[in-house]
């Protein structure tokens, strides 16, 4: 296992250039998630724009995987209806239970498909999945989840 | 006799091969103590130890994802085994601890309370309450809820015995009453042998609001166990008695107890987040277990689980009944031997205490002790149980999957030696 | 460099021999959260198990005796490894058991007060009263203590640290005064190696009449550590920290104070007399030690005993005081890294914390695993101690009696070789 | 280890026709000892007769050891002064730790060399130490302890 597939290019850049980063003005929900075993902590925020697209603000402090996902959620789902969004949060979390045996579609996951190699490291599994409990917490609180699939995950 | 191969088993279990006082065989009926370990729990045990050894759930190096992965997938096969989930599963030191752990849940959220903090009320205790157990508890399940009661001024009450061992339930419906708090209640009795009606109980101590528990140290090493028809809001058992290494127990919660119970032990691995002034704590089972477990006797235990599993929990059971049976009948057949439990083998283990006229039950294993029959002697930390039954002590013989009809011959013939040393034969 | 043989040592580890990560030989410095395991350990353990396995003190056949002489010589070596006597010493499951055991003293005394029993006043906490920890504290040693002050209503404080990472004696004399019942400092940290003056803090918290106990998990496994010197009434440490085996624990205490803390855990074994109503309990160590003990664990830490005593606990030190000097300077010469905790080795253990500028202790932590490199990130149980330095998780090495300069080495070209991955070579 | 060697006749005769049992009128101290592992109960009281001698009362349920051992501890030190009785005392306690190797002396001990056969038996040796470690609790009650010794045992 070599450190690139881990650390993919995508992630480092995610992780140096965080997008969208920062917190909403009027967030209807919001989750805070740590990782206890290391600290990583996650803010994420969740409300809707005119059109009902979601709209996402975060914050935190944490490794590259941990906060680089959160940057990859913010570009995947920022503007989507929440269906949408659930379609790929579900479809993330697959990823990260692979064991690094999936293969990824890159038009669901875009950016999220470099993840693929964190699937082989049980201990940063959780990194990459912060944000994504986070924001699956903060849409129920908001009342913004798809009810169906309130459970996974 | 039953659907297991005792011979092959037997072959399994290095201490089986050894002799005792001056070569004789050793002869090993005190499972319902401690039960011996095959050589897959021991192998399992010492692999985890020479290449994954490490802390589990406190690191991201491989070692510890390999140790953390071998601790979680024994927590599944537990969990597998009684057919609850890995959440629901908790790992203690022992059974004590589990049984502690319940006890402490009380205790705690009344002291919480009364500093004004908001505990779930099903928890606290006040006078008036009352505590329900039987009055053939180990002393694991009586003492941690009187020392309840001391602490909060609960009442304990219990379910006593008839004449033949088994609990008087007539007058249950006034024992379990709106002012009951808990039930908790053995399944299987290691001193009388009796099998309860758990799930009956269980069901009138939901029936009142009260929180139900049950000590399966001796019914789930040795018949199939299964949560969901116990209805127990809280099963307790040990590792040890069901072939599992010394230093592991169980607690098998519902998700809804679970969570709405307070900590007990507190520190590393519990936590959500902690400042200098306050903490936060996990989600159970992690909120139950503080500091690094004991993952390689997790392991062990793994491997007793798909040890008893491959043979079939209902092949035990059977190979329990025809023990159970033939015991009985060969005690009872013995003139000055009085049997102190149920003398009929239906909803009774194999766990079978007795007395001998004019020797005093010491004196009867120490008898047995020499000729190489391993029992056990006393009060079976069932001390009140003893005193309901107007004996000192009894000697008690508790095979396992290991032991065949041979073995209980070897224990009759034993206690008529023991009559003609101390010149007692009928 | 030191009294041992470092190579010598190594063969008697079967773990250091595998290979991680494809095929990159282990480097294992995660040894402050926990040991690996000699040979002769899990040789004593599986020959218990055996040939000796029984439910110790529990009863009179040949095993049984054996493995209660097995249980009980296990205790008198890892006394005598103390200074301590028998009796003054307690098996638990680990550290975290030992330090609520300590802490539940005061709760349960205060529990029982309060519904009118008479307990030793020392134990007896009320709003007022305080509780003296430090900001260095494992959270085994600060979240029991929270629990404490939470159910009795009394002020946890601490002792703050200087920015070197070493405790901050200057306000102790305030901090330690009349409405101090218990002060629970750590001997030396885990996160920032700090050795602490225990046997003085002892003597403050002594002078005004509070209890003093001391977290010995670091140092019990490091250094000489005699219980008449430290001075504590409670001294708690892991067997799987110092070569043992995973679940067992360790708590010394004086015979005086030990008599007078109300049991913790009850159930069998731990009692004197039991009826329904009321028990009376044991003298300690048996107290405190209720069901069927981790008896396999403690002749496996006996050995561990036997072979730290052998090697000379001076002179593990002595290596411990080499790999600290050494790998301070390996670290500190490394440009953009910084370590939280002090900088010169006096006082101070192996346990190195540090951070590189511009890449998260996780990442430092997943090269170094990559290399095969074995080291632990995060918060390290001691969150509280990482926001007094301002910094969200560090990566820590913490080498053992395996572990040599050419391990020191390999973490620094390991540092070095993050920081070209994530381009922040300086 | 035959059994005859652990149960020597003058045991079985102490156990099934005991020296001396029953309570005092007037005891000066009185020590009830059980062994929790077993439940052996033994209840023992003294008192001092016009001429100092020791009054040995003596009540208890348990195995042929420990109740044997007690009507000999009756038999040996009725009547004796408290120092000669605690020298009697100490050569018991130390024959039953002598792990079975000890040649007890008759003189000294009487009917009580039999458990020479019990120190090998660890488990039974608290039988057999029952009634002594009462003894001597009973003794310190009631203030017959001679004082150089009494922690002894
Ligand atoms: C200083 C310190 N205290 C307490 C503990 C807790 O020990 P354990 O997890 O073995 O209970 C540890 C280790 O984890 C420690 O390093
Ligand atoms: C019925 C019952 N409950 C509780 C216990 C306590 O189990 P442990 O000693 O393993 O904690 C035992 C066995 O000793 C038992 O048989």
């Amino acid at each position: 296992m070599s450190l690139e597939s881990l650390y993919q290019d995508i992630i480092i850049d995610h992780y140096k250039n965080p997008r969208g980063r920062g917190l909403l003005q009027s967030p209807l929900g919001t989750a805070f998630h740590v990782n206890p075993t290391c600290g990583d902590e996650v803010n994420v925020q969740v409300a809707t724009d005119a059109q009902g697209g979601l709209q996402i603000g975060y914050e935190g402090t944490g490794c590259s995987i941990s906060q680089a996902s959160a940057s990859v959620l913010y570009e995947l789902v920022q503007g989507l209806p929440a269906s949408d969004a659930e379609k790929i949060r579900q479809a993330f979390v697959e990823l990260m239970h692979s064991q690094g045996h999936a293969e990824p579609d890159e038009e669901v996951l875009g950016d999220g498909v470099a993840f693929v190699g964190v699937a082989k490291y049980p201990a940063r599994i959780k990194c990459a999945l912060l944000p994504w409990m986070a924001f699956q917490d903060a849409e129920i609180q908001g009342g913004l989840m798809p009810i169906a699939d309130t459970i996974q995950g | 006799m039953s659907g297991i191969d005792v011979a092959r088993i037997r072959a399994d279990f290095p201490i089986l091969k050894r002799t005792v006082r001056e070569n004789k065989p050793l002869v090993y009926l005190d499972s319902g103590a401690t039960s011996q370990k095959p050589f897959s729990v021991l192998d399992a045990e010492r692999e985890f130890y020479e290449t994954s050894n490490a802390a589990a759930h406190r690191g991201a190096h491989q070692l510890a994802e390999e140790a953390t992965e071998a601790y979680e997938s024994a927590r599944a096969k537990i969990a597998r085994f009684v057919g609850a989930s890995p959440e629901n599963i908790v790992f203690t030191k022992n059974a004590t601890e589990s049984l502690n752990l319940a006890a402490y849940a009380f205790s705690n959220a009344t002291a919480l309370a009364s500093q004004g903090a908001s505990v779930d009320p099903r928890f606290e205790l006040k006078p008036g309450d009352s505590v329900v157990v039987t009055e053939m508890e180990h002393h694991a399940n009586l003492v941690p809820w009187q020392e309840v009661c001391a602490k909060t001024g609960a009442t304990l009450k219990w379910i006593p015995l008839t004449d033949d061992g088994r609990l008087d339930m007539s007058g249950l419906p006034d024992l379990i009453d709106s002012a009951t708090k808990v039930v908790s209640v053995v399944h299987q009795s290691n001193i009388l042998g009796t099998i309860n009606p758990v799930a009956e109980i269980m069901d009138m101590a939901h029936a009142v609001g009260a929180v139900g528990v049950v000590d399966g140290c001796q019914s789930v090493p040795h018949m199939p166990v299964d949560v969901r028809e116990i209805g127990a809001d809280l099963l307790a058992w040990s590792g040890h008695k069901m072939l599992g290494p010394t230093g592991i127990g169980l607690l098998y919660g519902t998700a809804e107890i679970l969570d709405s119970m307070p900590p007990f032990l507190t520190g590393g691995s519990m936590i959500s987040t902690v400042e200098m002034e306050r903490s936060t704590y996990a989600a159970a089972p992690a909120k139950f277990e503080a500091g690094v477990p004991m993952v390689a006797q997790a392991v062990g235990l793994g491997a007793a689980v798909d040890y008893l599993v491959n043979l079939g929990m209902q092949e035990v059971a059977e190979h329990e009944l025809a023990m159970t049976e033939y015991s009985l009948k060969a005690i009872t057949d013995l003139p000055g031997v009085r049997i102190i439990g149920p003398l009929d083998a239906r909803n009774r283990g194999s766990a079978i205490s007795f007395v001998v006229d004019g020797i005093h039950p010491h004196d009867v294993g120490q008898v047995l002790d020499n000729l190489g029959i391993a029992v056990r002697v006393g009060h079976h930390c069932a001390w009140p149980t003893c005193r309901r039954f107007a004996v000192p002590a009894t000697t008690r013989i508790s095979p396992y999957i290991y032991n065949d009809f041979r073995d209980i011959d070897a224990v009759a013939e034993g206690i008529v030696e023991a009559q003609r040393f101390f010149k007692v034969a009928p």
